[in-house]
């Protein structure tokens, strides 16, 4: 048996997770999120891993494996870093085991990644260049909207007549949606909007993949955002791609149960090496 | 002898010279010295050479350069290396050189080429074509006259360029060729002793200062890093595509290994090994170039593939020739011959099974973390599965 | 009497200049752009001619012997006493709208806590409005939204803790009303804010040996001035969103290149650096443009910049100037794209670069852009006048003047404390010139 | 678009050249739409330096892959095929020409105007002033596995075309691209009937040349950029050295001198161009997703184009090159060679520079496009050269040839209307 904590340190917040393994047997025992908001990432990093310690009767010498992901390579009690990818990947497949494909949409860049059934990252595609359309795009329209973030989604659903913004600039993407407020857009349409323009950089992102089967899951920040998955499945539907988008509630803990899943098949590994190395 | 670390120390020193000095110090050393700048990519050193001249790469202003004019010159949307070149140009650190030489590269150096001559009408510059056809009695003969016409026009260092020089400086290159091959197979073998961000400083530094020191440069340093003792570590090995031009940081070379792979083949800086084959050193040495050209050059973006089936095969043989288990596309960013040609070798390789993943960059991409985000995810999938 | 105004409808800003009859400035006033701009032109207006009455004031005080050459600084005083009236009036106006929108559904659950939270935000606020006006006191911004919304947020983080509630509740609220206070044009009566401030200001400085009976005739007569608003120029980035008709709109390029004219004649290269766009201007000896460049279809390094880097900070973007003067490097900045500076920024912060070594780096990169600009339009041509709102901030004034120095030696800078309304000026004298050189 | 205002008795004649011209470019479509029955051999090649009487002398049929670019940007179609093309793994950073017609292609090959795109039996690589075209081709021979015919036409880039360069496009017309199209369509190679098409080009491009030149009248008959796109379409296609083409011109021709006669402007989507208030000079290609729009401004200002470089990619004819019958090869050699972008910068700002002075302009207008690097690289040097030189100011927009995400309206009409209110105030300050 193995324990393993997979922390997940973001841009927006920091993931922290605590899991049991054995063999196939894979056990979540907590998790624990705290957003970054200005405070510095490795010091809640560090709390929280204390904390579900503490909160389990465990000490650090009992966790066989601390696997980081994130930015998260310099920590100095972690057994090992795995890249965000490699964590989302397996992440999705043990919250959804019909994944084959995930997005996993951050603070400022969107990724579309294709797996196996083993969760082995097979090929992905990432947003770069600028930033509008990005989740700080978002989150900063729906400030300045005046919409909390958990407000979102529902509201998006209520579009009847989403406004597209043309602008490739976030600046410029900004001003356009300031003048959709004065011609009196409403708040659904123009989230809705950006939801749509998200979600087609993202579907175009996944299509590249050639991915034809299984179920796209959402990870990262904005898989809770209701209204995204629903523009995403629509933009999926536009493209004839003939799969399911789904979310989790625990979509966002997604890299760091990957973390601590691979942190297990890895000290598996190692000590399989040390008892081999012995042997002979 | 050198050690190591005074080797690569004195290699980090070219590279963050912005003025070449080292440059500067071999023309004022001697009366009637002259330099010939040259953008990345081919152009037949071996005439400059046997001109009595420097040949020196221009390879943009990197992440140290704060580029003003240079921005004021280029919409957003064009790659950030003629806009630092001009910014070098412009800031006059480029003042020292006697002649540039815009090779075939791309519309954008192409039209760089055009730019000189209206910024700097006294200096000579020159936009130096080559064939896209390959044959003896078309390309190869166009491309002689070409050959020819800049010979004459390197004149200007005063000498006359016989036959016997450019048979020399053929063979001093060819040397030069020969040792640059053996140091990327030092690396493909023992990548742990020869780190890329290293054999790319030692590369580079052949761009800045005369061959005969350069070659001297890399045995030493071939000779020092295989005494060396240093961890091997649990990386993948990768084959980079399509940096051909324009740089990238030497913090991008680095992170691709910190995030856990090694490099055992690349196409930076190909002018260093562009022939695939030794240039005869007897006969006619303008035919020698100009058939060595048409028939063992590198494949790379700039160059048309006249057989189709052969299309991206290069890039399979480095995978296979160096055990690499992918390979990792890093193109400039508005790089048009790079980016259009990378969905071809992406298909060329998915028919070959080799796993590849790409990303662009900039001269001063400042962020690495997308990029070990990337390269890591490659390394994990090794350390997983392998 | 007659007016002549020019309205700047900028992305982030609207100003607004008022012009005499005799090319003199009357009024200047400014407001945030945000989401109505017919609004905010309105604010702007009427902020300027909140500013009319105090010259106007001001020219009936000239000749008060009873304040002894104390003129100045009574109005000054006078001024403060007003924008503090001001400020509690759409103080209160924040806080109802914040109770009102605390009625929404999602807040079911937090309530009463919440409803708590907010009142004591207001009541603090209302207590610290005393001393954010009082004498000789500083304000980081001329803004409500910056000054009160600042001090909310902390005082909400503070108090929600303290209450047990997630600070995002106080926040969203925040969020929704401070956009429909900003949509509400300022209360009307004038004469009321006139006369409480000038109440206060007897009280608070018996100094000036003034009583409000003494001076309240010339305040009304001031007031009493009937201000016709003989030609209304727009200009600015939000020009066409004007209900104006064509003439009486220009193009900011022209309105800038004017108004830095008329600060100074002898100008003859202009930046404005505002929002989205960054522009530089060449002007001939009569203030006639004769070359242009902005920046292109990317707003990097336009002052919207600052403010997602404030944002990224979480303080207002007044205060990055301030912290980077502080710097003891200037830590290289590559990114151009706005926002991923930010990321940029949290990449430097995690390498150990000091806060405001980056600001610095922030700040150098941002004119390092403009420096292009002006390289596009034709460089600097002696003397050199810097203006919009990024002027105000002393980092990036810092990092232009070294730039100017190592580009193009020794030049006179000019940068006007009201630069900010340059282009509004311009479009003033534009109206002017429509009625009185027609 | 939708027509443009008619005014019964002097728009016929308008109309008669529109009409053919549309016709022209329509039975073209037809024609590659009908190879299957017709069993006609189809070759795909670019518009700069382009064959087309070559091409001609082997009965086949020409399909030009930046033409369907064009008219599916007109048709507001190529959005949409750039985003195809982006999903199957293309670069956001790289020409949408390009991605326009691989984008076309992944949908199913269905040309703008309706009717299929034949896959080539060859491609002509008429490689003339991009390198993007080089790679273009690559990317459909890689598709199609089809012929591909290299023509490599070397950068004038010392300003001047040598014997050596000359010779060089000659043996390869004769050693790779004749050969290749004798063996693809069957057809033995004709040095007379290439003649007899040179000839034809020679007299169309007479013509289209005196076309051009009627801007130098003031008021100026046509808008060289946006009514010169119009006027460009035969000769620059496939149907330079047809005898359609220089019945086109000289009806074009006499149109025009109605027009000069009558004093009238442009005719444009808004109406007649009542009065001429700018005369400008434009570099670059225009914008086709939002052409109308685009005009406009310029028409709502009173803004003429009387030169445009744009109408000069396909040849620069008005610099005295023709096709010549006497020397066949050796001017299709030359005429590849001194198409616009092949021409160096010193060469093309020489260019501007006389174009402002020759037609009188006030000012240089530059269209930047984002996907034409081998236009866009240097323009902002031009920009400075042909301002100082000439004393004239220009402005500087940045669009697209066919992204529609690249057209900021609000953006354009901003740069536009300060460009053209200085002139104006310039103007006034001077009188």
């Amino acid at each position: 048996m193995t324990i393993t904590v997979g922390i997940d340190v973001g841009t927006g917040a920091v993931k922290t997770v605590l899991f049991k393994i054995d063999g196939d047997d894979i056990t979540w025992i907590d998790k624990q999120t705290d957003r970054v908001r200005n405070r510095e990432p490795f010091v809640l990093a560090e709390a929280a891993f204390d904390y579900l310690l503490e909160k389990h009767g465990l000490t650090r010498d009992d966790i066989d494996y601390v696997a980081t992901t994130g930015d998260a390579e310099n920590i100095p009690y972690s057994t090992g870093h795995f890249y965000s990818m490699t964590t989302h990947a397996r992440g999705a497949l043990y919250l959804n085991p019909n994944a084959r494909s995930l997005m996993d949409i951050g603070a400022l860049n969107g990724k579309a990644i294709s797996m196996n059934e083993q969760g082995k990252v097979l090929k992905y595609k990432m947003t770069s260049q600028c930033a509008s359309g990005s989740g700080q795009f978002l989150e900063n329209i729906a400030r300045y909207l005046g919409i909390g973030q958990d407000e979102i989604g529902e509201l998006s659903k209520q579009a009847d007549n989403p406004e597209v913004s043309s602008g490739i600039c976030a600046v410029l993407a900004e001003t356009d949606v300031i003048n959709m407020v004065s011609r009196s857009i409403s708040s659904a349409n123009i989230l809705k909007g950006i939801h749509i323009s998200m979600a087609g950089r993202l579907v175009k992102l996944l299509k590249s993949l050639k991915v034809t089967e299984g179920v796209v899951m959402c990870t990262g920040g904005l898989a809770l955002d209701s209204g995204l998955v629903l523009a995403l499945n629509e933009a999926m539907a536009k493209n004839k791609m003939d799969m399911p988008v789904v979310s989790h509630p625990d979509s966002i803990y997604a890299g760091a149960i990957g973390a601590a899943i691979w942190g297990a098949f890895r000290h598996g590994k190692l000590t399989q090496a040390e008892t081999l190395a012995k042997a002979s | 002898m050198a050690t190591r670390e005074e080797i690569t120390d004195r290699c980090q020193a070219l590279y963050d010279d912005l003025t070449f000095t080292a440059a500067r110090e071999w023309k004022a050393a001697k009366d009637g010295r002259h330099v010939i700048g040259f953008m990345p990519m081919y152009v037949p050193r071996e005439l400059i050479h046997a001109a009595g001249m420097m040949a020196l790469g221009i390879l943009g202003g990197g992440d140290n350069l704060e580029v003003i004019q240079g921005d004021a010159y280029y919409q957003s949307y064009i790659c950030r290396i003629p806009r630092s070149t001009i910014e070098l140009l412009l800031t006059d650190r480029l003042d020292f050189v006697d002649g540039m030489l815009f090779p075939s590269i791309c519309d954008v150096i192409r039209n760089l080429s055009g730019m000189w001559k209206l910024l700097r009408p006294d200096v000579y510059s020159h936009y130096f074509d080559v064939p896209q056809n390959y044959d003896r009695e078309v390309g190869g003969e166009f491309y002689i006259h070409e050959l020819g016409v800049l010979k004459e026009d390197l004149k200007i260092s005063g000498r006359k360029i016989t036959d016997d020089d450019l048979r020399n400086s053929i063979a001093l290159y060819n040397e030069s060729r020969r040792l640059t091959r053996e140091l990327y197979q030092f690396r493909a073998d023992k990548p742990w002793l020869a780190p890329s961000s290293e054999v790319y400083l030692i590369n580079r530094a052949g761009m800045l200062i005369p061959p005969e020191d350069h070659n001297q440069l890399i045995k030493d340093y071939i000779a020092a890093a295989s005494e060396e003792d240093r961890p091997k570590r649990d990386n993948s090995r990768v084959v980079i595509s399509g940096s051909f031009c324009e740089q990238p940081p030497l913090n991008l070379i680095k992170s691709i290994e910190m995030s856990g792979c090694y490099v055992v083949d690349d196409d930076y800086m190909l002018v260093n090994r562009w022939f695939t084959k030794e240039v005869p050193t007897d006969g006619d040495p303008l035919k020698a170039l100009s058939y060595t050209f048409l028939e063992a050059s590198v494949k790379m973006p700039s160059c048309f593939e006249p057989d189709e089936d052969n299309k991206g095969q290069f890039l399979v043989d480095s995978v296979r020739e160096n055990n690499a288990e992918g390979v990792i596309f890093a193109a400039t960013s508005f790089c048009d011959p790079a980016l259009l040609e990378r969905p071809i070798l992406q298909d060329v390789l998915n028919d070959a099974d080799i796993p590849h993943i790409s990303f662009k960059y900039a001269e001063n991409t400042g962020q690495m973390q997308p990029i070990r985000e990337q390269a890591g995810t490659f390394a994990d999938s090794i350390k997983l599965w392998s | 009497m007659k007016c002549f105004i020019g309205i700047d409808l900028g992305s982030t800003t609207t100003k607004a200049v008022v012009m005499d009859e005799n090319k003199e400035v009357i009024g200047r006033g400014i407001t945030n752009s945000r989401s109505n701009y017919d609004t905010a032109s309105a604010v702007a207006k009427q902020e300027a001619m909140i500013d009319t009455r105090f010259t106007l004031l001001h020219k009936k005080l000239d000749g008060y012997d009873k304040l002894k050459g104390n003129q100045e600084v009574f109005l000054h005083d006078l001024e403060r006493n007003f924008r503090r009236e001001q400020f509690v009036e759409q103080l209160d106006d924040l806080q109802n709208t914040c109770l009102r929108n605390a009625e929404g559904e999602r807040f079911n659950t937090v309530r009463t806590d919440l409803t708590e939270v907010l009142s004591s935000v207001f009541d603090t606020l209302r207590e610290e409005s005393l001393a954010l006006y009082a004498k000789g006191a500083k304000r980081k911004s001329d803004f409500f939204r910056d000054i009160a919304g600042g001090r909310f947020l902390t005082l909400s983080e503070d108090f929600s803790k303290q209450a047990g509630i997630n600070y995002d509740y106080a926040l969203n609220v925040y969020d929704k009303s401070i956009i429909e206070v900003e949509n509400r044009p300022p209360a009307g009566n004038l004469e009321g804010k006139f006369f409480n401030g000038l109440n206060n200001l007897t009280k608070e400085s018996p100094e000036f040996g003034i009583t409000f009976e003494d001076v309240q005739g010339l305040v009304k007569s001031a007031l009493a001035i009937e201000l016709e608003e003989t030609f209304v120029v727009g200009t600015g980035y939000g020009r066409v969103r004007l209900p104006f008709p064509k003439d009486h709109i220009r193009s900011e390029i022209l309105c800038h290149g004017l108004g830095a004219h008329m600060m100074y004649k002898d100008t003859r290269t202009v930046l404005d650096i505002g929002g989205q766009d960054t522009k530089s201007i060449q002007i001939d000896k009569n203030g006639v443009v004769d070359n242009f460049q902005m920046n292109d279809r990317c707003a990097a390094g336009c002052g919207r910049y600052l403010g997602y880097i404030a944002d990224e900070m979480n303080m207002g973007v007044h205060e990055l100037g301030p912290i980077a003067m502080k710097a003891t490097k200037v830590v290289k900045i590559n990114s151009t794209c706005t926002v991923f500076a930010g990321a940029e920024l949290r990449d430097r912060l995690a390498l150990g670069e000091k806060r405001e070594d980056i600001l610095a780096g922030l700040h150098r990169s941002i004119v390092l852009r403009a420096m292009s600009i002006i390289a596009r339009s034709g460089g600097i041509h002696d003397q050199f006048t810097f203006t919009g709102g990024v002027a105000k901030n002393e980092a990036a004034v810092k990092a232009l003047r070294d730039l100017v120095k190592e580009n193009y030696g020794d030049v006179t800078i000019n940068i006007d404390p009201d630069s900010i309304y340059t282009g509004a000026l311009g479009g003033s004298e534009f109206a002017r010139r429509a009625v009185m050189e027609a | 678009m939708s027509a443009p205002i008619r005014k019964p008795s002097t728009d016929v004649q308008k109309d008669a050249s529109m009409a053919k011209q549309k016709a022209m470019i329509d039975s073209n479509f037809d024609r590659l739409g009908n190879v299957k029955n017709s069993g006609e051999k189809v070759s795909y090649t670019f518009v700069p330096g382009n064959l087309n009487e070559l091409i001609m002398c082997f009965d086949m049929v020409g399909n030009y892959p930046e033409i369907n670019a064009i008219q599916n940007g007109l048709r507001k179609k190529s959005g949409g095929m750039i985003m195809e093309a982006e999903k199957w793994g293309h670069s956001e950073d790289v020409c949408t020409y390009v991605k326009t017609d691989i984008g076309m292609m992944r949908k199913g090959n269905i040309g703008p105007t309706g009717q299929p795109i034949p896959e080539p039996d060859i491609l002509m690589l008429s490689y003339t002033g991009c390198y993007t075209f080089l790679k273009w081709f690559e990317l459909l021979r890689h598709e199609y596995k089809c012929e591909t015919a290299m023509l490599h036409v070397p950068y004038t880039g010392d300003g001047k075309i040598t014997k050596s360069m000359v010779d060089y496009v000659v043996k390869q017309l004769k050693t790779e691209v004749i050969p290749k199209y004798e063996k693809i369509s069957g057809v033995k190679f004709d040095i007379d009937r290439l003649r007899e098409n040179l000839a034809n080009s020679a007299k169309a491009e007479d013509d289209f040349v005196w076309v051009l030149e009627s801007a130098k009248n003031k008021p100026s008959p046509i808008d060289a950029y946006f009514g010169g796109i119009y006027y460009i379409g035969p000769i620059f296609t496939a149907f330079r050295g047809t005898e359609l083409a220089v019945d086109y011109y000289k009806t074009l021709r006499s149109e025009i001198e109605e027009r000069i006669r009558k004093g009238q402007g442009p005719i444009t989507p808004e109406g007649e161009m009542k009065n001429e208030k700018y005369r400008i000079v434009t570099e670059g290609p225009p914008n086709y997703t939002s052409m109308r729009d685009f005009w406009k401004m310029f028409y709502d200002e009173g803004a003429v184009v009387v030169a445009s470089t744009y109408t000069k990619v396909g040849g620069t004819y008005d610099f005295g090159f023709r096709h010549d019958p006497s020397r066949p090869l050796e001017s299709l050699a030359e005429y590849c060679m001194h198409c616009y972008t092949n021409r160096n910068l010193p060469e093309r700002t020489r260019m501007l520079e006389s174009y402002i002075n020759d037609y009188e302009a006030d000012g240089l207008l530059i269209n930047s496009i984002k996907s034409c690097n081998s236009f866009a690289a240097g323009e902002l040097m031009m920009m400075r050269e042909v301002e100082k030189r000439t004393g004239k100011p220009a402005a500087f927009v940045e669009t697209d040839l066919v992204d529609p995400r690249y057209f900021s309206a609000a953006n354009v009409k901003n740069r536009l209307e300060s460009y053209f209110q200085m002139i104006d105030q310039k103007r006034r300050a001077g009188a």
